[in-house]
């Protein structure tokens, strides 16, 4: 007897979920640890994109470093760039006009729009649902064209410089985005009937890759994806900067912290995002658009630390400064690497298909991950 | 709790502690020994609660290594920069904090293999973004690459 | 143009120019050949025409155009696609067993044909006639799975392996609610034979003659049989987001076109058989007692009845798969087991009393 | 009792879902003039990129083949990756010999268009322009020369 339940025990076995796998969306690699199609261990391996931005950081001037940060996380690449901008801003005690501060706060939450569209789109696509795919980027399309006009890139935008912005906005811009908010309001409860109350979906996502409030504490894990675990990690509440302290809009928290709970946090934020832009689109104040600058910037000797609230969660720039024109230290403390952490936690015990979901939950984007 | 009152909380337990007011945060550097117990004594601590860890790196600087650590209390809202000096840059060993905040445990791989900071009792601690077979700590200054040179 | 609406007048007179030239048991082979050939000339036929109908249905789903640059509109992009899966290489796993890894996509082929041997295209117009069709249909297109065992089996791929073991349980469980929503129409006609359930239609098709069971019936129909030939949402097995293509992952070239056709024909005879159960066949549409408006629709010939509702109801499944999210294995078991078996088997009973008490039309 | 209701409204509810989920996409099945794609190099005559488009780095000359460049190396020190190399020579101006450009030479390949260099340049040489088919067949026609040949600095510019 003893023998036949040695040999109807099942064996652990190993896979290797990427470095080329289409749900990991970049060249992340997953050990997973398998039992039939249990997952017993999770265990990132990262690097295949790392191409040590921290040590060129260390050679670039400020205003180099800033078009860096497009590179990371390149679907949040507008706040990654003000975030760089800020530190310098706070250390040079530079006042940015109130044009400034709007016109960035109306291009970050754009930006976050279309981050969040992108996901939803490949979220569906990675549950199977091919067509989400195709009307996430529909929608998408728009906000990419708004930032053409006025940024002069599509993706890699590279529009704020410290002191201010690169130009003035497109004198189409306000139109544009107006235009597009009354568009995606109709398209948005389309979302809905689509993915969030098919049934199918709701199994998928129900209860799939619970996190904890504390879990998430612990782990690091910012943005949207703390916040459905109730974790309130919002940086435009809690440190307000540019001009979030001027508009009205709610911290979405979760209580779940399941896949359904990230998911509604992600949907519910556009909602947000939405009315952040319907508030101050007809409210830009007139002004420059920059504070001269010196051609060289080099910062007071320190360290500052400024985190904004990106896509994916809290990106934080730490500069240590010797008074040279390049830091002697620059950290990027980038929301994707801390949420990927709590992969493993969140997966054990799931199967393949779950683990699909949590990790398109997570929102990763490779190239923010490694850096 | 304000930035006094985190000083005191400190220098009470680490009187060596070295405290600064910097533009936003309170810095405290305190000798790498003495991590362990003040991080545990920071987490668990009713009065501070430092339970998000937010930012872990390393630093190297001329003559010794530094681990920062950028703690904040989701309950009480403040927030402290922990710097462990380490004295040796040859070999430098911290004790972890990843079963503290665990997040720390790929923050801490990161800074081990970019500067080659030892965190003793550290469960898995591997390269993490380079090959394994890497060789050199990149972020250190005196790091020579001849071949990936920085074109300058 | 009477062959187009009897074709036993082309069959007979094929049989007997031929009779009049050969010996009988002759006979029988050059027909047997011939059917062979046309059968293959249609799946071929079916793999262009579907293949493209999928690309534009999906395109037009997702607000895109989909193929428009080979030739107008893109007709003959299937056709650059097939030359393109001739000439890629034949590659296999250095580990992979051979010989089974090379026999997996002409055992799915293999299925798919003997299963489309039965099947009624117009009157007159069927390679076989079992006195047990249904039964046998449903048997032959169950063997497909073998292929796809042994394809994820001799791949050495773990993927490859996930995907047909999944694809093992899949099918064996749908098989089930296949052959009872199938049995609900029988209960009604009496016999398991394609022909004579179609001239049980001949005033009527069974999904509006047979109450609400049938409609049932054939909802259940449509979502098995759509797991069966593991189209999404129950494309397990392939599972692109999860395991990059599942069963297949390690087949190219021309093998790969074996599994991609043979799923486009799978899709096929499912909706077949789907059209010939619930929908009639071959039979044009009828009301009762309009003479005028049936003598209309019998001008148009069976043939195009037949084909007309089957890519009514592989539209359907299009529209499924275009739609919907991938479900999970256990979710997908606990659909077969949980939902569709228990009303499944409801329906019958339901069905029976029907027929018992003859309240059916 | 109550569980098997709970089970058929579960059905229901779940058909339901699904039949209005097919609604959304059976929709613009039916509205081809919804369509987004575009037939790129069909349009290719109406196609206009946004005027701040960022496609690459010019330099300007005007109809007398005269350009704005005085060789200052600025736009060179601003960018980030090394994409622009300003090779000097000596002119000879009125009897005093002056830096001028021998080559301005730009390396697509490296060029992260950032925009840098733009106001980096003092006396507004160089612009982006909006082409965007780059693609050649082969690296070394990425580099590009920027100052057409017997060029000269215009007037005035110093």
């Amino acid at each position: 007897m003893e023998e036949v339940t040695q040999e109807l025990e099942s064996k652990e076995y190993f896979i290797n979920m990427g470095p080329q796998h289409p749900s990991t969306h970049g060249v992340l690699r997953l050990v997973l640890s398998l039992d039939g199609e249990i997952i017993k261990k999770v265990e990132p391996h990262l690097g295949y994109i790392h191409r040590s931005i921290e040590k060129m950081c260390e050679h670039d001037s400020y205003q180099q470093i800033v078009h860096l940060t497009d590179r990371m996380d390149y679907l949040s690449c507008h706040i990654n760039n003000e975030a760089v901008c800020l530190a310098v801003e706070q250390a040079l005690q530079l006042e940015v006009p109130d044009r400034v501060k709007v016109i960035r706060t109306i291009i970050d939450e754009l930006t976050r729009l279309s981050s969040h569209q992108l996901w939803w789109g490949v979220m569906g696509m990675d549950l199977g649902a091919i067509t989400t795919f195709l009307y996430g980027f529909r929608d998408r399309e728009i906000i990419t064209d708004i930032f053409e006009e006025t940024c002069g890139a599509r993706l890699t935008m590279n529009y704020n410089i410290p002191g201010g912005l690169f130009f003035d906005i497109h004198p189409n811009f306000q139109k544009r985005t107006k235009d597009f908010i009354t568009y995606f309001r109709k398209k948005l409860p389309e979302y809905d009937t689509l993915l969030t109350n098919n049934v199918i979906f709701m199994q998928r996502m129900k209860g799939i890759g619970k996190l904890s409030k504390e879990d998430a504490i612990s782990y690091g894990v910012t943005g949207p994806t703390g916040r459905a675990s109730g974790f309130s990690c919002d940086v435009r509440k809690q440190h307000p900067y540019m001009a979030y302290d001027k508009v009205n809009f709610k911290e979405v928290l979760g209580t779940e912290g399941d896949c359904l709970a990230r998911y509604k946090c992600r949907i519910a934020e556009m909602w947000e995002s939405m009315s952040i832009i319907e508030q101050l689109i007809d409210n830009i104040p007139e002004g420059p658009v920059k504070v001269p600058t010196k051609a060289v910037i080099k910062l007071p000797k320190g360290e500052w630390y400024q985190k904004v609230e990106t896509a994916r969660g809290e990106f934080g720039v730490y500069i240590i400064s010797e008074g040279q024109r390049s830091p002697y230290r620059l950290k990027f403390r980038s929301p994707g690497f801390s949420n990927l952490s709590a992969l493993d936690h969140m997966a054990r015990g799931c199967k393949i298909a779950d683990l699909v979901a949590i990790m398109s939950t997570l929102d990763l984007v490779i190239p923010d991950i490694d850096r | 709790m304000h930035n006094e009152g985190i000083q005191k909380f400190i220098l009470d337990r680490v009187p060596e502690a070295e405290c600064v007011e910097g533009t936003q945060f309170l810095q405290v550097t305190i000798p790498s020994e003495k991590i362990l117990p003040l991080a545990s004594e920071l987490k668990s601590n009713e009065a501070t609660s430092f339970d998000f860890l937010f930012c872990l790196t390393g630093v190297d600087w001329p003559a010794h290594m530094e681990v920062v650590y950028h703690l904040k209390s989701t309950q009480h809202q403040h927030q402290l920069v922990l710097k462990a000096k380490i004295n040796s840059r040859e070999n430098p060993e911290v004790a972890t904090v990843c079963h503290i905040w665990r997040t720390a445990e790929l923050h801490e791989r990161e800074a081990y293999e970019l500067f080659g900071i030892k965190f003793l009792n550290h469960p898995d601690l591997r390269r993490l973004l380079l090959p394994d077979d890497w060789e050199g700590w990149p972020m250190r200054k005196d790091y020579d690459d001849p071949i990936n040179m920085i074109a300058y | 143009m009477n062959w187009l609406y009897d074709f036993s007048y082309l069959t007979g007179g094929i049989h007997n120019s031929l009779s009049e030239h050969f010996e009988p048991s002759t006979v029988t082979l050059i027909e047997m050949i011939l059917a062979g050939v046309a059968f293959m000339i249609l799946f071929a036929i079916l793999g262009l025409v579907l293949v493209y109908a999928e690309r534009k249905v999906s395109a037009f789903f997702q607000q895109r155009l989909g193929p428009m640059r080979v030739g107008k509109w893109g007709t003959a992009q299937t056709l650059a696609d097939v030359i393109k899966l001739l000439m890629k290489e034949p590659l296999m796993n250095k580990n992979a067993d051979s010989f089974l890894f090379n026999l997996a996509p002409y055992i799915i082929m293999i299925a798919a044909f003997m299963a489309m041997a039965a099947l009624p295209f117009a009157k007159g117009l069927h390679a076989l006639d079992f006195d047990i069709g249904i039964l046998y249909v449903s048997a032959v297109s169950s063997l497909g799975v073998i292929g796809i065992l042994l394809a994820g089996w001799s791949s050495d791929n773990k993927y490859s392996l996930i995907g047909a073991m999944r694809s093992g349980a899949q099918i064996i469980s749908y098989e089930l609610s296949v052959g009872l929503s199938l049995l609900t129409i029988v209960v009604l006609t009496g016999s398991l034979q394609f022909s004579t359930i179609i001239e049980s239609q001949a005033n009527g098709w069974w999904i509006f003659k047979g109450h609400i069971s049938a409609v049932i019936a054939f909802i259940i129909f449509l979502i098995a049989s759509t797991a069966e030939t593991n189209r999404g949402p129950f494309d397990l097995a392939e599972a692109e987001s999860e395991l990059t293509a599942g069963f297949h992952t390690e087949y190219s070239g021309l093998k790969f076109a074996f599994f991609f056709l043979a799923e486009f024909a799978n899709m096929f005879i499912v909706s077949a058989i789907g059209a010939t159960v619930f929908l009639g066949g071959w039979m044009p549409f009828h009301i009762g007692g309009w003479v005028g408006f049936n003598n209309i629709m019998d001008y148009i010939p069976p043939i195009f009845w037949f084909f007309g509702k089957v890519s009514f109801i592989i539209f359907l499944m299009m529209w499924f798969r275009w739609t919907f999210p991938r479900l999970r294995i256990d979710q997908l078991l606990t659909l077969e087991w949980k939902y569709l078996l228990p009303v499944n088997l409801m329906n019958i009973l339901i069905m029976a009393f029907l027929a018992l008490m003859g309240w059916h039309f | 009792m109550k569980s098997i209701i709970k089970y058929f409204k579960d059905i229901f509810s779940g058909l339901r879902s699904l039949v209005k989920g097919m609604a959304v996409t059976g929709h613009y099945f039916t509205h081809p003039k919804e369509i987004i794609t575009q037939q790129y190099p069909e349009n290719r005559d109406t196609l206009k990129m946004f005027e701040r488009f960022r496609g690459e780095v010019v330099l300007l000359h005007d109809e007398n083949n005269e350009h704005k460049c005085t060789g200052c190396s600025a736009c060179e020190v601003a960018c980030p990756n090394g994409t622009i190399e300003i090779i000097p020579k000596r002119i000879e101006v009125d009897g005093r010999k002056v830096k001028a450009i021998d080559q301005f030479v730009y390396h697509l390949q490296m060029c992260t268009m950032c925009g840098l260099c733009i106001p980096a340049c003092p006396t507004d040489a160089i612009v982006m322009a909006n082409t965007f088919e780059h693609a050649v067949f082969d690296r070394s026609k990425l580099t590009k020369i920027l100052n057409k040949p017997g060029s000269k600095i215009m007037d005035g510019i110093k």
